[in-house]
């Protein structure tokens, strides 16, 4: 492997709003690159090598979505290219072109923009297996998620009350968030008393949809240098798929071994030995509350089948002893499909550079990001980051 | 460009096994399936198991073809991604070529040691007919609302080519005549056939300049590369086939705002893998290449893209065998898509297979002549844009 | 591999179309995608232009190129583009094609010509690889369009009726020769 | 752009579009073809792997690549998970809620994904459930050959 660490240098983004009709999606994708390069101190058409775009054709409405790719982000006529996944997951492509060698500086850009889309529900069933699962009449495709949360409730002893909390604590999280238009004063009475939207799930607990755009530059030691002294580390990156889409019946029910194994590889890398301890921050997947909960036990920050015995003694609360979305996670943020990881990546960043603003968290160092991709997938993408900047 | 050269990588990466489904105008097997077939034949050449391998990078072109969203996700149990890290790359119909390309850096960087790179496309599910998915890559404000057909844009491209660099149709279906012969020795190939000039002049005129024989078919089918770094590579072959270099260019979204008559993306690409092979003369130090040729004219574009020839003069040096099996350079042994078919990322990745086997001198009837040391093969993708690259060694 | 190849019959069930349809357990849908694209400023303001009858770019303010149809940023400095600029609704021919198919792949029973229109933006050299045009189609007799002269033909925007004009590409009806 | 951008909705154009064809056709696969023949039947096939692991549906390879033996399944089946959907994505209560759960037979190691025709108040995990068939006449080889299952 290459050597020399991956340093994040710059972020930006654009959005974060339930629609956002002032921008096409690609004037999005350029105001967040725009934004991300002005941070990280460099000019895109010299100093980047490769782009890397995250987006997915039937979220886009466009059968080569990767044709709109390289104009908006400076990437035209460059070394330019798509990964048909989650933003995150196109973090892991650039530490990994940065450790081949073949790239200093690598731009990321992920984006989403449901609010265009009008037959979204349509679209979710048409990643189903068009054979065995598709044809069903399920009612919403998040029924998938029901059922994972109905097996992680049972298998772990978690109730109701519990999956209300994490709903409670990120969408007041949000508050402090300008980039959470979902965040809410919401009491836990009133989450206890809403009607199940997906059992065991009220609407409160299921994250609504936001348009944004999103870009990171990442870049090697050396380059990282020449750019800016407010550097974070991307100190590992895994990412693993469990089951495909058209093998669902294969997955293990109330789990989710694609973003254990994706810890795993990240932990690595990362040389983190003991997670709990080593980690003081995560942002983590959260667009079904039941699976900030599960997340964090994948992420082994929780043992297994307590994670909501810590959350009720207020150990992920936002001046809790790991706070985890203090951001108010994606239940406030919302879902900008394929940018969604790179939300939660955002939000660790800025939390590490100190520059979080109203909803800075005190002494974070060393953070985990997990993303998972959402029904009917599984798979998900892990990273750890780190600064030594003093916040 | 600044791209820097993979000076850091101690490691080389090679490819150590291929794999390939019939490609056929519709099979029974689900996307999965095909994906899966091919897979395995990838594994059983280098020996291995789906347990020696560390991740899996997977291609495919649009979603609209198959009739699934996340196709990549929908793939991934095929493609031997079940608990493994998956990824899916897209770069349009370049895809297919990108793929290993992808996986050169998933190896380069230490992070995986052995790769199952898969390309699948399955096209006959969309009715009335898979070409009007087409209508969907257009841009959707400026192009769409022309009633448009994919052909069309081939057709501009074709017609700009003839009319800057002079060639004719009869000199562009020689491309044709070549690679559907070619093909004859493939046992993949769905529209192998000995025909003349006249037949492709005489065949269905579909979008003038463009007749129904310079076109490659609409096909199923799935193809497979293991990828492994260089320790491994020699753990398992005595005949690993290293990739030297890879390289990848993504022109504007307009191309109605640009020269159409010489793949200006596929040569910046191509610049960026030569480079990174140490690769100075391509025209000279190329033994056989696998253009890109979803059309007929397009294998001639992108053989003077690659610096195989100089712009305009591909189609001459055509006229006189220099690219036939026998000949000094040859291009497309496999068949290519115009012969063989074109599942679209499944053809890229197709080609890259049949390079692999030329240089390992298993290639069977469709062995060029002349013996090869280095190999390059192109996919081009979107709108005119995506150009990729792969330079082979033995 | 591949001289086992030419013995081993490769995997892959082909299927005739008969036999395709008449598959038991053949599942057919037709799913739902539609959306609703937000033009954008610089787009929406093109097409707003074209019902009034004019064709509208922009213009970078740092490398001074003249983009049409008009963008949001440039892709060569990544900057905004705020420079509006009124071109000509000439230009000549750069590339024409005759189709005969429609784009469900029927016949159409009258040819149709199309083809980029670099139209005449200062700015551009005659052969730079760039321009500013317009794919569009063309209102030249099919024949006349294979013919070598067709490239580089001068051409003019026919427009439709004012009252016809709806802020779409097609309020251009076509590019016709400049007699 | 940028810092000029028009927020008057008046000004800005909204442009509907699809990106639909008229229809897609699936086939049903290796395995697919004889699950569709079992499921006129009136019966179910899972696949067998050599490691001994039965899995149901059918899905012709098995998670390690190897090739799935097709066998019968008998069952009985019991409810593994469910959940109960209420309202669609777009949060329209839904007229009737749907029970949908992973229904696992005795014999296979994993539970398939159906409908269950139960009251959502009497779902019990565990509780033994049978595929309803359709009449023979409207069975077409597809997964909805089963109409739903039931408490058996």
């Amino acid at each position: 492997m290459g050597s020399g660490r991956v340093a994040v240098i710059g972020v930006g983004s654009y959005g974060f709003r339930p629609s956002t009709p002032e921008v096409s999606f690609q004037g999005m994708m350029f105001e967040s690159s725009q934004r991300a390069y002005a941070d990280a101190n460099v000019d895109p058409r010299r100093d980047v090598d490769v782009f890397v775009d995250c987006q997915e054709d039937m979220w886009e409405g466009i059968a080569i979505a990767d044709e709109f790719a390289p104009e908006p982000i400076g990437g035209a006529l460059r070394p330019t290219f798509t990964v048909a996944g989650d933003g995150l997951q196109g973090v892991a492509h650039a530490y990994m072109l940065i450790k081949s060698g073949l790239a200093n500086v690598v731009a990321v850009e992920a984006h989403g923009k449901p609010s265009e889309i009008k037959t979204l529900q349509d679209i979710y069933y048409f990643a189903m297996d068009p054979l065995h699962v598709r044809p069903l009449p399920t009612g919403n495709p998040f029924f998938i998620a029901g059922l994972d949360a109905q097996a992680f409730i049972s298998r772990t002893g978690a109730t109701r009350e519990h999956l209300a909390i994490v709903a409670v604590k990120n969408r007041n999280n949000g508050l402090r968030n300008e980039r959470a238009p979902y965040a809410s004063r919401v009491r836990l009475d009133e989450v206890l008393s809403a009607p199940y939207s997906v059992y065991p799930m009220s609407r409160y607990e299921i994250a609504g949809f936001s348009d944004a755009s999103i870009t990171v530059v990442l870049a090697s030691e050396d380059a990282a240098r020449k750019f800016t002294d407010r550097v974070v580390w991307l100190d590992g990156v895994g990412y693993s798929t469990e089951v495909g889409s058209g093998s669902l019946e294969w997955h293990e029910w109330g789990r989710m071994p694609s973003m254990r194994n994706a810890a795993l590889t990240a932990y690595r890398l990362a040389g983190v030995s003991n997670p709990e301890k080593d980690i003081s921050l995560a942002e983590v997947e959260d667009r079904f509350s039941f699976m900030e909960l599960l997340s964090v036990e994948e992420l082994l920050l929780a043992p297994d089948g307590e994670a909501h015995r810590y959350l009720e003694n207020g150990d992920f609360d936002f001046n809790g002893r790991l706070p985890v979305n203090p951001s108010g996670g994606s239940l406030s943020m919302g879902i900008p499909l394929e940018a969604t990881g790179l939300g939660r990546f955002l939000e660790a960043v800025m939390q590490l550079r100190g520059e979080a603003g109203a909803h800075q968290v005190k002494g974070a160092k060393r953070a985990v990001v997990a993303s998972w991709r959402g029904v009917p997938s599984y798979t998900s993408v892990v990273s750890v980051l780190s600064s030594d900047i003093e916040g | 460009m600044e791209v820097v050269s993979n000076l850091f990588v101690k490691d080389r990466v090679a490819i150590v096994g291929a794999g390939l489904t019939t490609f056929m105008r519709r099979a029974l097997e689900t996307p999965r399936e095909l994906a899966w077939e091919a897979a395995r034949q990838a594994l059983d050449q280098a020996g291995l198991t789906l347990k020696d391998i560390d991740c899996v990078v997977i291609g495919s072109a649009p979603d609209t073809f198959d009739g699934v969203h996340l196709k990549g996700e929908y793939l991934a149990d095929g493609s031997g991604a079940i608990n493994k890290p998956m990824t899916r790359v897209y770069v349009g119909g370049g895809t297919g070529v990108f793929v290993p390309v992808s996986a050169w850096w998933h190896v380069a960087s230490g992070l995986c040691r052995t790769v199952l790179a898969v390309g699948e496309e399955k096209m006959s599910p969309a009715h009335p007919h898979p070409q009007y998915v087409f209508r969907y890559i257009w841009d959707p404000i400026l192009h769409r609302p022309l009633e448009l057909n994919l052909i069309w844009i081939f057709a501009m491209e074709m017609r700009r080519y003839m009319a800057k660099c002079g060639a004719k149709k009869e000199d562009i279906a020689l491309v044709s005549v070549k690679n559907k012969r070619n093909a004859l020795d493939n046992p993949a190939a769905q529209v192998a056939a000995n025909i003349t000039v006249d037949d492709v002049l005489k065949s269905e005129l579909l979008v003038w300049p463009v007749n129904e024989l310079d076109i490659s078919p609409v096909s199923d089918g799935a193809a497979a590369l293991v990828i492994a770094s260089e320790n491994v590579a020699r753990q398992v072959t005595d005949s690993p086939v290293w990739i030297d270099g890879v390289g990848f260019t993504l022109d504007n979204q307009h191309w109605e705002n640009r020269e159409l008559a010489f793949p200006r993306y596929l040569n910046y690409a191509a610049r960026m893998a030569y480079r990174m092979a140490g690769i100075e003369r391509p025209w000279k130090e190329i033994d056989v290449a696998e253009p890109y040729d979803p059309f007929d004219y397009k294998e001639l574009h992108h053989i003077e893209g690659l610096m195989l020839a100089r712009p305009c003069e591909a189609w001459k040096l055509l006229k006189e065998g220099y690219f036939e099996r026998d000949g000094e350079l040859p291009t497309s042994p496999s068949g290519g898509l115009l012969g063989v078919g074109n599942p679209i990322a499944a053809a890229g990745v197709m080609k890259v297979a049949e390079l692999f086997w030329q240089l390992r001198y298993e290639a069977g009837k469709r062995q060029v002549k002349k013996p090869v040391h280095k190999a390059v093969a192109n996919a081009w993708g979107d709108l005119m844009q995506a150009g990729t690259v792969i330079v082979l060694s033995n | 591999m591949s001289e086992r190849k030419g013995e081993v019959k490769l995997p892959g069930t082909k299927l005739s179309a008969k036999e395709m349809y008449s598959l038991l357990g053949l599942v057919e849908s037709a799913p739902q995608a539609k959306y609703e694209f937000s033009a954008g400023p610089s787009l929406s303001k093109f097409l707003q232009g074209l019902k009034e009858g004019k064709i509208l770019g922009k213009r970078c303010p740092r490398c001074g190129r003249i983009y049409v149809p008009p963008r949001d940023y440039c892709e060569y400095c990544h900057v905004p583009l705020t420079n509006w600029v009124e071109v000509p609704d000439t230009g000549v021919v750069h590339t024409a094609v005759v189709s005969y198919i429609s784009t469900k792949r029927e016949r159409l029973e009258k040819p149709e010509v199309v083809g980029v229109i670099r139209l005449d933006v200062p700015g551009y050299k005659e052969d730079s690889y760039e321009f500013a045009g317009l794919f569009h189609r063309l209102c030249i007799d099919p024949e006349e369009a294979k013919k070598d002269s067709a490239v580089g033909m001068k051409v003019k925007a026919r427009w439709k009726p004012k009252e016809q004009r709806t802020g779409s590409i097609l309020d251009i009806e076509c590019f016709e020769p400049v007699r | 752009m940028s810092w000029d951008k028009h927020g008057r909705l008046h000004d800005l154009v909204f442009w509907p579009e699809r990106e639909e064809v008229d229809k897609y056709v699936y086939t049903p696969g290796l395995h697919g073809l004889e699950l569709a023949k079992a499921l006129v039947d009136g019966k179910v096939l899972g696949m067998k792997c050599p490691d001994g692991k039965v899995y149901v549906p059918p899905k012709t390879f098995c998670p390690d690549f190897t090739e799935g033996q097709l066998v019968e399944i008998k069952g009985p089946w019991r409810l593994l998970h469910y959940t109960v959907v209420y309202e669609d994505l777009y949060g329209n209560r839904l007229d009737k809620s749907v029970v949908v759960g992973i229904i696992k037979p005795d014999d296979a190691d994993n539970g398939m994904i159906h409908i269950v025709n139960v009251d959502p108040s009497k779902v019990v995990i565990g509780m033994e459930l049978k595929p309803a068939f359709k009449p023979k006449d409207q069975r077409k080889g597809t997964i909805t050959d089963i109409e739903y299952f039931e408490p058996a």
